[in-house]
């Protein structure tokens, strides 16, 4: 019944679509897997950044990828803000577990009903000419809507990766999620280091957004269906590892694939959960733990 | 509390009447407004159905305050929005009902809404019109619920039925059925009709495994439906997802002699420029259009009115969908307030039952159960657009009537792929 | 011991008082309002018996109240049983569904215990959307008889039940507050490994609190499809649910049973004032900023600004 | 030691990964002993804390309390066997005051009784008999230490760890809290105190035991056990 085919396009599918959830998991490995910061709200950002590259779209007629050079600084900047409130009022009351959570929580729902506010429930969608041409390669079909926000994530988690082992700044904020004290001791000030995390993990979020306006079209509560797989992705991938999401989110696009195959897609997301849930249960350091 | 938010009501009342008053420039209208109640999603994920719904209400309260009202009274919509959550709809319609002392109440725009709604009409024996609801009576049976759906009783088949008839149609009989339809109450009921059409003509269905309706990217299941090789594709899904069902199907290159049927969204004019000249080929159920044989009197003048005012009011543009059945509800409704010159549930239920009536729709006749009594549901096919401009979904030049043969402006288009160049 | 009977006599001769109160306005809108702000009332304790006393967020409060809504469905399709057995019936469910999440996650670190709850009610929503015994993806009618004896229409029948439930969770969270148990979740929230090096058995103390607070959701749940009269998994799994019971003990206070109590009587009261004067999307707003608003300026919440957080505090 | 000691391991071993932290160490403690336990950073001193604890568990060995195995035991177990321990840093219930702290262990693992005066004589004891209603974050650093000590003790357990309770006090603070555990040992509570300032540990200690990466190199008298040249070579720097 499952013929070579369709096993062929469903896995390709799968690693396209996972090589882009990776893109949008990315930003949350730094700020929950390194910094310790649960921001559910990750999702939500990356759908304020494709409605930014939507308003750029429709005003400048920017292709969705060049926007997200514009994107990119002011969730930047809007990152250093968000930390700056954040560590003001949780981190260092010690106090950022729960209250933390509920704040990203909250920041997720006003983030949605502004949106809504300002464009509606519709859907949005770039008008970009590739969005609708694929390449085929033998029996695969390779859509460009799906293609270029598998190489764009793939270019986001690379210079990222790059940053983080090449660069001062990102050695020392690898170091600040070890050993915060170690960090003092060697002179940098560890609050602004993870206020860079911080910063750069929207700004990557910003970056997805982007990409998931090639990608599908997006409305203001799009989101909620990412902060499952977002999270499972970074705690599959070994919390704070970029490689390791990389890998996880292939695996869980994959498998997502193949259980629509076998099982039905309305399987899908219960398999993906699942293995979440097993994870945390069973070996909550990751697949590809430290 | 309850002090303050009646003298709010009372502002926002004084300001709606100052309105219909500037309107009714003949205004003899001193008496007490004739109030109509109802929820309509303004927000969450039914609000683009119920911002054009709640913008054809407010055209036809104009209209009728123009035309001196009801019973020499002026019509006065009091709305609240029910964010598109059906656990915010009993307080609101005991609400409207006790607090705001309505005299007549409408539903709100689709079949949970309504459901949760309908109990709270029959507790005091109101009238209550249900905006696209599916078989909301079928369980309770209340004598004074009428469907504004053309979809009869068993919309399960009704759903599949224009897209059938024109199957029919097709040299040599197709055999063969794929079935996409996301995992929730529509999509089941379009999975029953499917089911029931290919038992009765002894096709085979192929494909019917349902999605989880959180699901984005169909290109997996659309290449799945191809692997099964069908005659028929029956896709039936809801807004988000029949566009991205739409787009895998032109991305993956699915072919078969016919393809959709119940795809609801796909009236809407943002989807339709979403997917541009992808959307050639598919069919789909309409309820009406205005082509030549569905104008009726005042179509065209709310079609105006309401094009006019759509852009202002940040709403679908062209509104072929679910405004003119949103006005002809209310039309429906003032007819029986007329002809029994009374506003009781009793007396309009009774009236409603007994009569035909013109609306912007068409006739429309209700049969024991409240549904319509005669089924009337259209197929198009989208042919040669070319653009993602708006203008290429206005009229029936792209959205071309396939079926029922005595309706059509053209002819189907088959395989697929010949509707795709 | 009797400083408690007098607690329970002195919330018993206020519910009667509100439900009195609530007759005596005579509209059945009091009643649907009321219906929904009493739900919030026992979602938020139930919450806050976790999340407020223990610690440990739940996402995932949509998952139990809709365990207990499909099990009154199941229930009622095997035999007509009336609603309280329904409402005992889903607690026991939506509690033994809480201790088996809590006894396979637990272990985690705060954090990923509220990641797994969001995951549990995905998990959930796709098991009960394929089991068409109850409804599945197509939903279920649940018809509410038009009359019942002594209250007269069954809206008011259902508001004196979620009102018992409220009285009853309110007392168990004051008990828990003044036992020893309270004292041992407050050791957990503030620090777990200290906990257990004082002799506090951390994992099942924090089993009590997962099987207590999913117990009460489902009970809060199991009246749902009557107030719905049709139920989809959708609108059972409402993230407006997780939304609200979280912000609501946040803004009110989470260390005493009047804090959640307080933010679900104000934050719902003034969401059905909203609805019906500005009623847009600017209800959800209001939530949002509201949530954020306290977390981030008063982190004990009104109880705090009030003054009435007593002796326990929060860190 | 004549009779069966109050606590004992034996090859107790502990991995993390491929890194060995205790490498088959045998360690006893009698009833009412004051023992040092010393070594250098990452020698395995905390690991044993936390495998006696039972915040750890032991990967080979076997560890007694009072003739019963406890290595498979929960730590709040063997707490309420009369087996604790305190922290590096202080960790109090900060949502809690003074008095309230002291609650948890009596509530827990406290014999029934009047729980006031368990306190009440607690609070005297460790000298914050005037502190009680106070949240302890308006405790001093000694303060803070001695709420600690007060918590671990007040239940009345037979061995109590003592991990490293002097950091960062001053040369007094120490004293006093030397001067504290020497009279919970005379109450009957065998001490085991991890520390690096040697002041303290040769102050306190009856007997001196030595670790060095994961395993024990000395274990006697201390001045016996500070004059070995191994010792010496190992720990004290060459």
């Amino acid at each position: 019944m499952v013929s070579f085919d369709l096993l062929a396009n469903a896995v390709v599918s799968g690693v396209l679509l996972g090589g882009f959830y990776a893109g949008v998991a990315a930003g949350a490995t730094i700020s929950f897997g390194l910094l310790d910061i649960a921001n559910i709200a990750h999702p939500a950002f990356v759908v304020f950044g494709a409605y930014g590259a939507f308003v750029l779209g429709q005003r400048f007629g920017l292709d969705p990828l060049v926007a997200a050079l514009f994107v990119v600084p002011v969730f930047y900047l809007a990152g250093l803000a968000v930390h700056q409130v954040y560590h003001r009022a949780f981190e260092r009351r010690g106090d950022d577990s729960m209250r933390g959570l509920a704040f990203f929580f909250g920041l997720m729902f006003v983030g949605e009903v502004v949106l809504i506010l300002l464009f509606g429930v519709d859907y949005r969608y770039t008008s970009a000419a590739y969005a609708s041409t694929s390449i085929k390669i033998g029996p695969v079909a390779l859509p460009l809507r799906q293609l270029i926000p598998f190489l764009g994530a793939l270019v986001i988690l690379a210079a990222a990766q790059l940053f983080l082992s090449r660069t001062f700044i990102g050695r020392a904020i690898l170091g600040v999620a070890q050993d915060a004290t170690a960090i003092r001791l060697m002179g940098a000030d560890p609050v602004r280091l993870k206020r860079i995390a911080f910063a750069i993990s929207i700004a990557l979020a910003g970056a997805a957004g982007a990409l998931l306006l090639v990608l599908e079209p997006v409305e203001p509560a799009i989101g909620r269906e990412f902060i499952g797989r977002v999270f499972a992705i970074a705690v599959l991938g070994g919390m704070g590892s970029l490689p390791g999401t990389w890998i996880a989110a292939v695996m869980l696009g994959v498998i997502e694939n193949l259980t629509s195959i076998f099982a039905g897609a309305s399987w899908a997301p219960a398999v993906s959960f699942g293995f979440l849930l097993l994870t945390l249960a069973v070996r909550p350091s990751g697949l590809f733990g430290r | 509390m309850r002090q303050k938010v009646s003298v709010l009501r009372r502002l926002g009342g004084c300001a709606i009447a100052v309105l219909a008053g500037a309107l009714a420039a003949t205004s003899a209208l001193a008496a007490d407004p004739i109030k109509i109640g109802f929820s309509m999603a303004q927000s969450g994920p039914l609000a683009g159905s119920g911002k054009s719904a709640l913008l054809a209400m407010k055209i036809w309260a104009e209209d009728q305050n123009a035309k001196g009202g009801l019973l020499g009274r002026p019509v006065e919509l009091v709305y609240y929005d029910d964010q598109s959550n059906p656990a915010n709809v009993p307080p609101i319609y005991t609400k409207l009902l006790d607090v705001d002392k309505v005299d007549l109440i409408n539903s709100g725009y689709a079949t949970p809404i309504i459901a949760a709604a309908l109990p709270i009409a029959m507790q005091h024996d109101m009238v209550l019109m249900g905006l696209f609801g599916l078989a909301n009576n079928a369980k309770l049976n209340y004598d004074k619920y009428f469907s504004m759906a053309p979809t009869g009783e068993d919309p399960a088949k009704v759903a599949t039925k224009p897209f059938f008839d024109v199957a029919d149609q097709l040299v040599p009989k197709p055999s063969t059925i794929a079935v996409i339809t996301p995992d929730i109450q529509f999509g089941h009921s379009v999975l029953e009709g499917t089911r029931a059409a290919a038992e009765a003509r002894g096709m085979k269905i192929v494909y019917d495994r349902t999605f989880p309706p959180s699901m984005t990217d169909f290109s997996t299941l659309v290449r799945e439906v191809q692997a099964t090789n069908p005659d028929l594709v029956v896709v039936g899904t809801q807004p988000g997802q029949s566009i991205n069902v739409a787009r895998a199907i032109a991305e993956v290159g699915l072919n078969a002699r016919m393809i959709g049927g119940s795809m609801t969204g796909l009236q809407t004019t943002d989807a339709e420029t979403i997917l541009g000249p992808q959307i050639n080929g598919l069919v789909n159920f309409a309820y009406w259009l205005p082509a030549p044989k569905l104008q009726f009197p005042g179509s065209m003048d709310f079609l105006a009115k309401y094009q006019a005012k759509a852009k202002a009011a940040g709403v679908d543009p062209i509104g072929y969908y679910v405004a003119p059945w949103a006005y002809a509800d209310l039309q429906i409704l003032a007819a029986a307030v007329e002809g029994t010159k009374s506003l009781e549930g009793d007396k309009l239920g009774a009236f409603i039952h007994a009569n035909t009536f013109k609306t912007i729709i068409g006739d429309v006749q209700f049969g024991p159960g409240g549904e319509w009594a005669k089924p009337r549901t259209f197929l198009i096919q989208f042919q040669n657009v070319k653009s993602k401009d708006a203008n290429e979904f206005t009229g029936t030049d792209h959205l071309v009537l396939v079926g029922p043969p005595d309706m059509k402006t053209g002819d189907l288009i088959t395989p697929f792929d010949k509707a795709r160049q | 011991m009797s400083a408690f009977f007098r607690f329970l006599g002195l919330a018993i001769i206020a519910a009667c008082a509100l439900f009195a109160a609530m007759r005596a306005v005579g509209n059945d809108y009091v009643f649907y309002a009321g219906y929904t702000v009493l739900e919030y009332v026992v979602l938020a304790c139930a919450w806050n018996i976790l999340g407020g006393y223990v610690g440990y967020v739940n996402f995932g409060v949509a998952a139990f109240l809709a365990l207990g809504a499909y099990t009154g469905v199941a229930l009622g399709r095997i035999a007509p049983v009336p609603l309280p057995v329904m409402m005992l019936a889903g607690g026991v469910v939506a509690g033994l569904v809480g201790l088996g999440t809590g006894y396979l996650t637990l272990r985690l670190r705060g954090i990923f215990f509220a990641i797994a709850t969001l995951a549990l009610a995905v998990v959930l929503q796709t098991l009960i959307t394929n089991w068409d015994f109850v409804g599945g993806s197509a939903g279920v009618y649940a018809i509410r008889p038009k009359h019942v004896p002594i209250f007269g229409s069954y809206i008011q029948y259902m508001v004196f039940l979620m009102l018992t439930l409220a009285v009853v969770v309110v007392a168990v969270s004051r008990a828990i507050e003044t036992s020893g148990l309270g004292l041992g979740f407050v050791a957990i929230r503030d620090d777990e490994v200290a906990a257990e090096a004082t002799g506090v058995p951390t994992l099942r103390l924090k089993l009590i609190a997962t099987a207590l607070s999913g117990a009460f959701m489902g009970m809060a749940g199991a009246p749902l499809p009557y107030y719905l009269t049709f139920l989809e998994p959708s609108s059972a799994f409402n993230l407006t649910y997780a939304v609200n019971s979280i912000a609501m003990p946040l803004i009110g206070g989470t260390t005493m049973w009047f804090g959640p109590v307080l933010g679900a009587l104000l934050l719902g009261t003034a969401q059905q004032v909203i609805t019906v004067t500005i009623s847009s999307e600017v209800n959800l707003l209001i939530v949002g900023l509201l949530l954020i608003g306290f977390v981030v300026l008063a982190p004990q919440g009104l109880i705090g600004l009030l003054g009435l957080t007593g002796k326990r505090r929060s860190a | 030691m004549s009779e069966l000691p109050l606590f004992h391991a034996q090859g107790l071993t502990k991995r993390f990964g491929g890194f060995v932290a205790l490498d088959s160490v045998d360690f006893e403690v009698g009833a009412g002993e004051r023992v040092g336990l010393i070594g250098p950073n990452g020698s395995g001193k905390s690991t044993l804390v936390g495998c006696a604890s039972g915040s750890l568990r032991n990967d080979g060995g076997a560890v007694w309390f009072k003739d019963r195995r406890i290595d498979r035991l929960l730590p709040h177990q063997r707490v309420r066997a009369g087996l604790v321990r305190s922290f590096q840093l202080p960790r109090p219930f900060r949502g809690l005051t003074v008095a309230e702290n002291l609650r948890v262990p009596l509530v827990f693992a406290g014999r029934q009784g009047r729980a006031q005066d368990a306190i009440d004589d607690a609070l005297e004891f460790v000298g914050l008999a005037a502190r009680r209603e106070a949240m302890p974050q308006d405790l001093t650093q000694v303060d803070l230490r001695k709420l600690d000590l007060a918590r671990a003790t007040v239940a009345k357990p037979q061995l109590l760890f003592v991990d490293e309770a002097m950091a960062g006090l001053s040369h007094s603070e120490v004293d006093e809290i030397i001067a504290l555990m020497m009279r919970m040992n005379e109450r009957g509570v065998a001490i085991v105190m991890i520390e690096h300032i040697m002041r303290a540990v040769t102050a306190f200690s009856q007997r001196l035991v030595v670790l060095v990466a994961g395993r024990k190199i000395a274990d006697g008298d201390p001045e016996q056990v500070l004059a070995n040249v191994e010792v010496q070579r190992a720990y004290l720097g060459e």
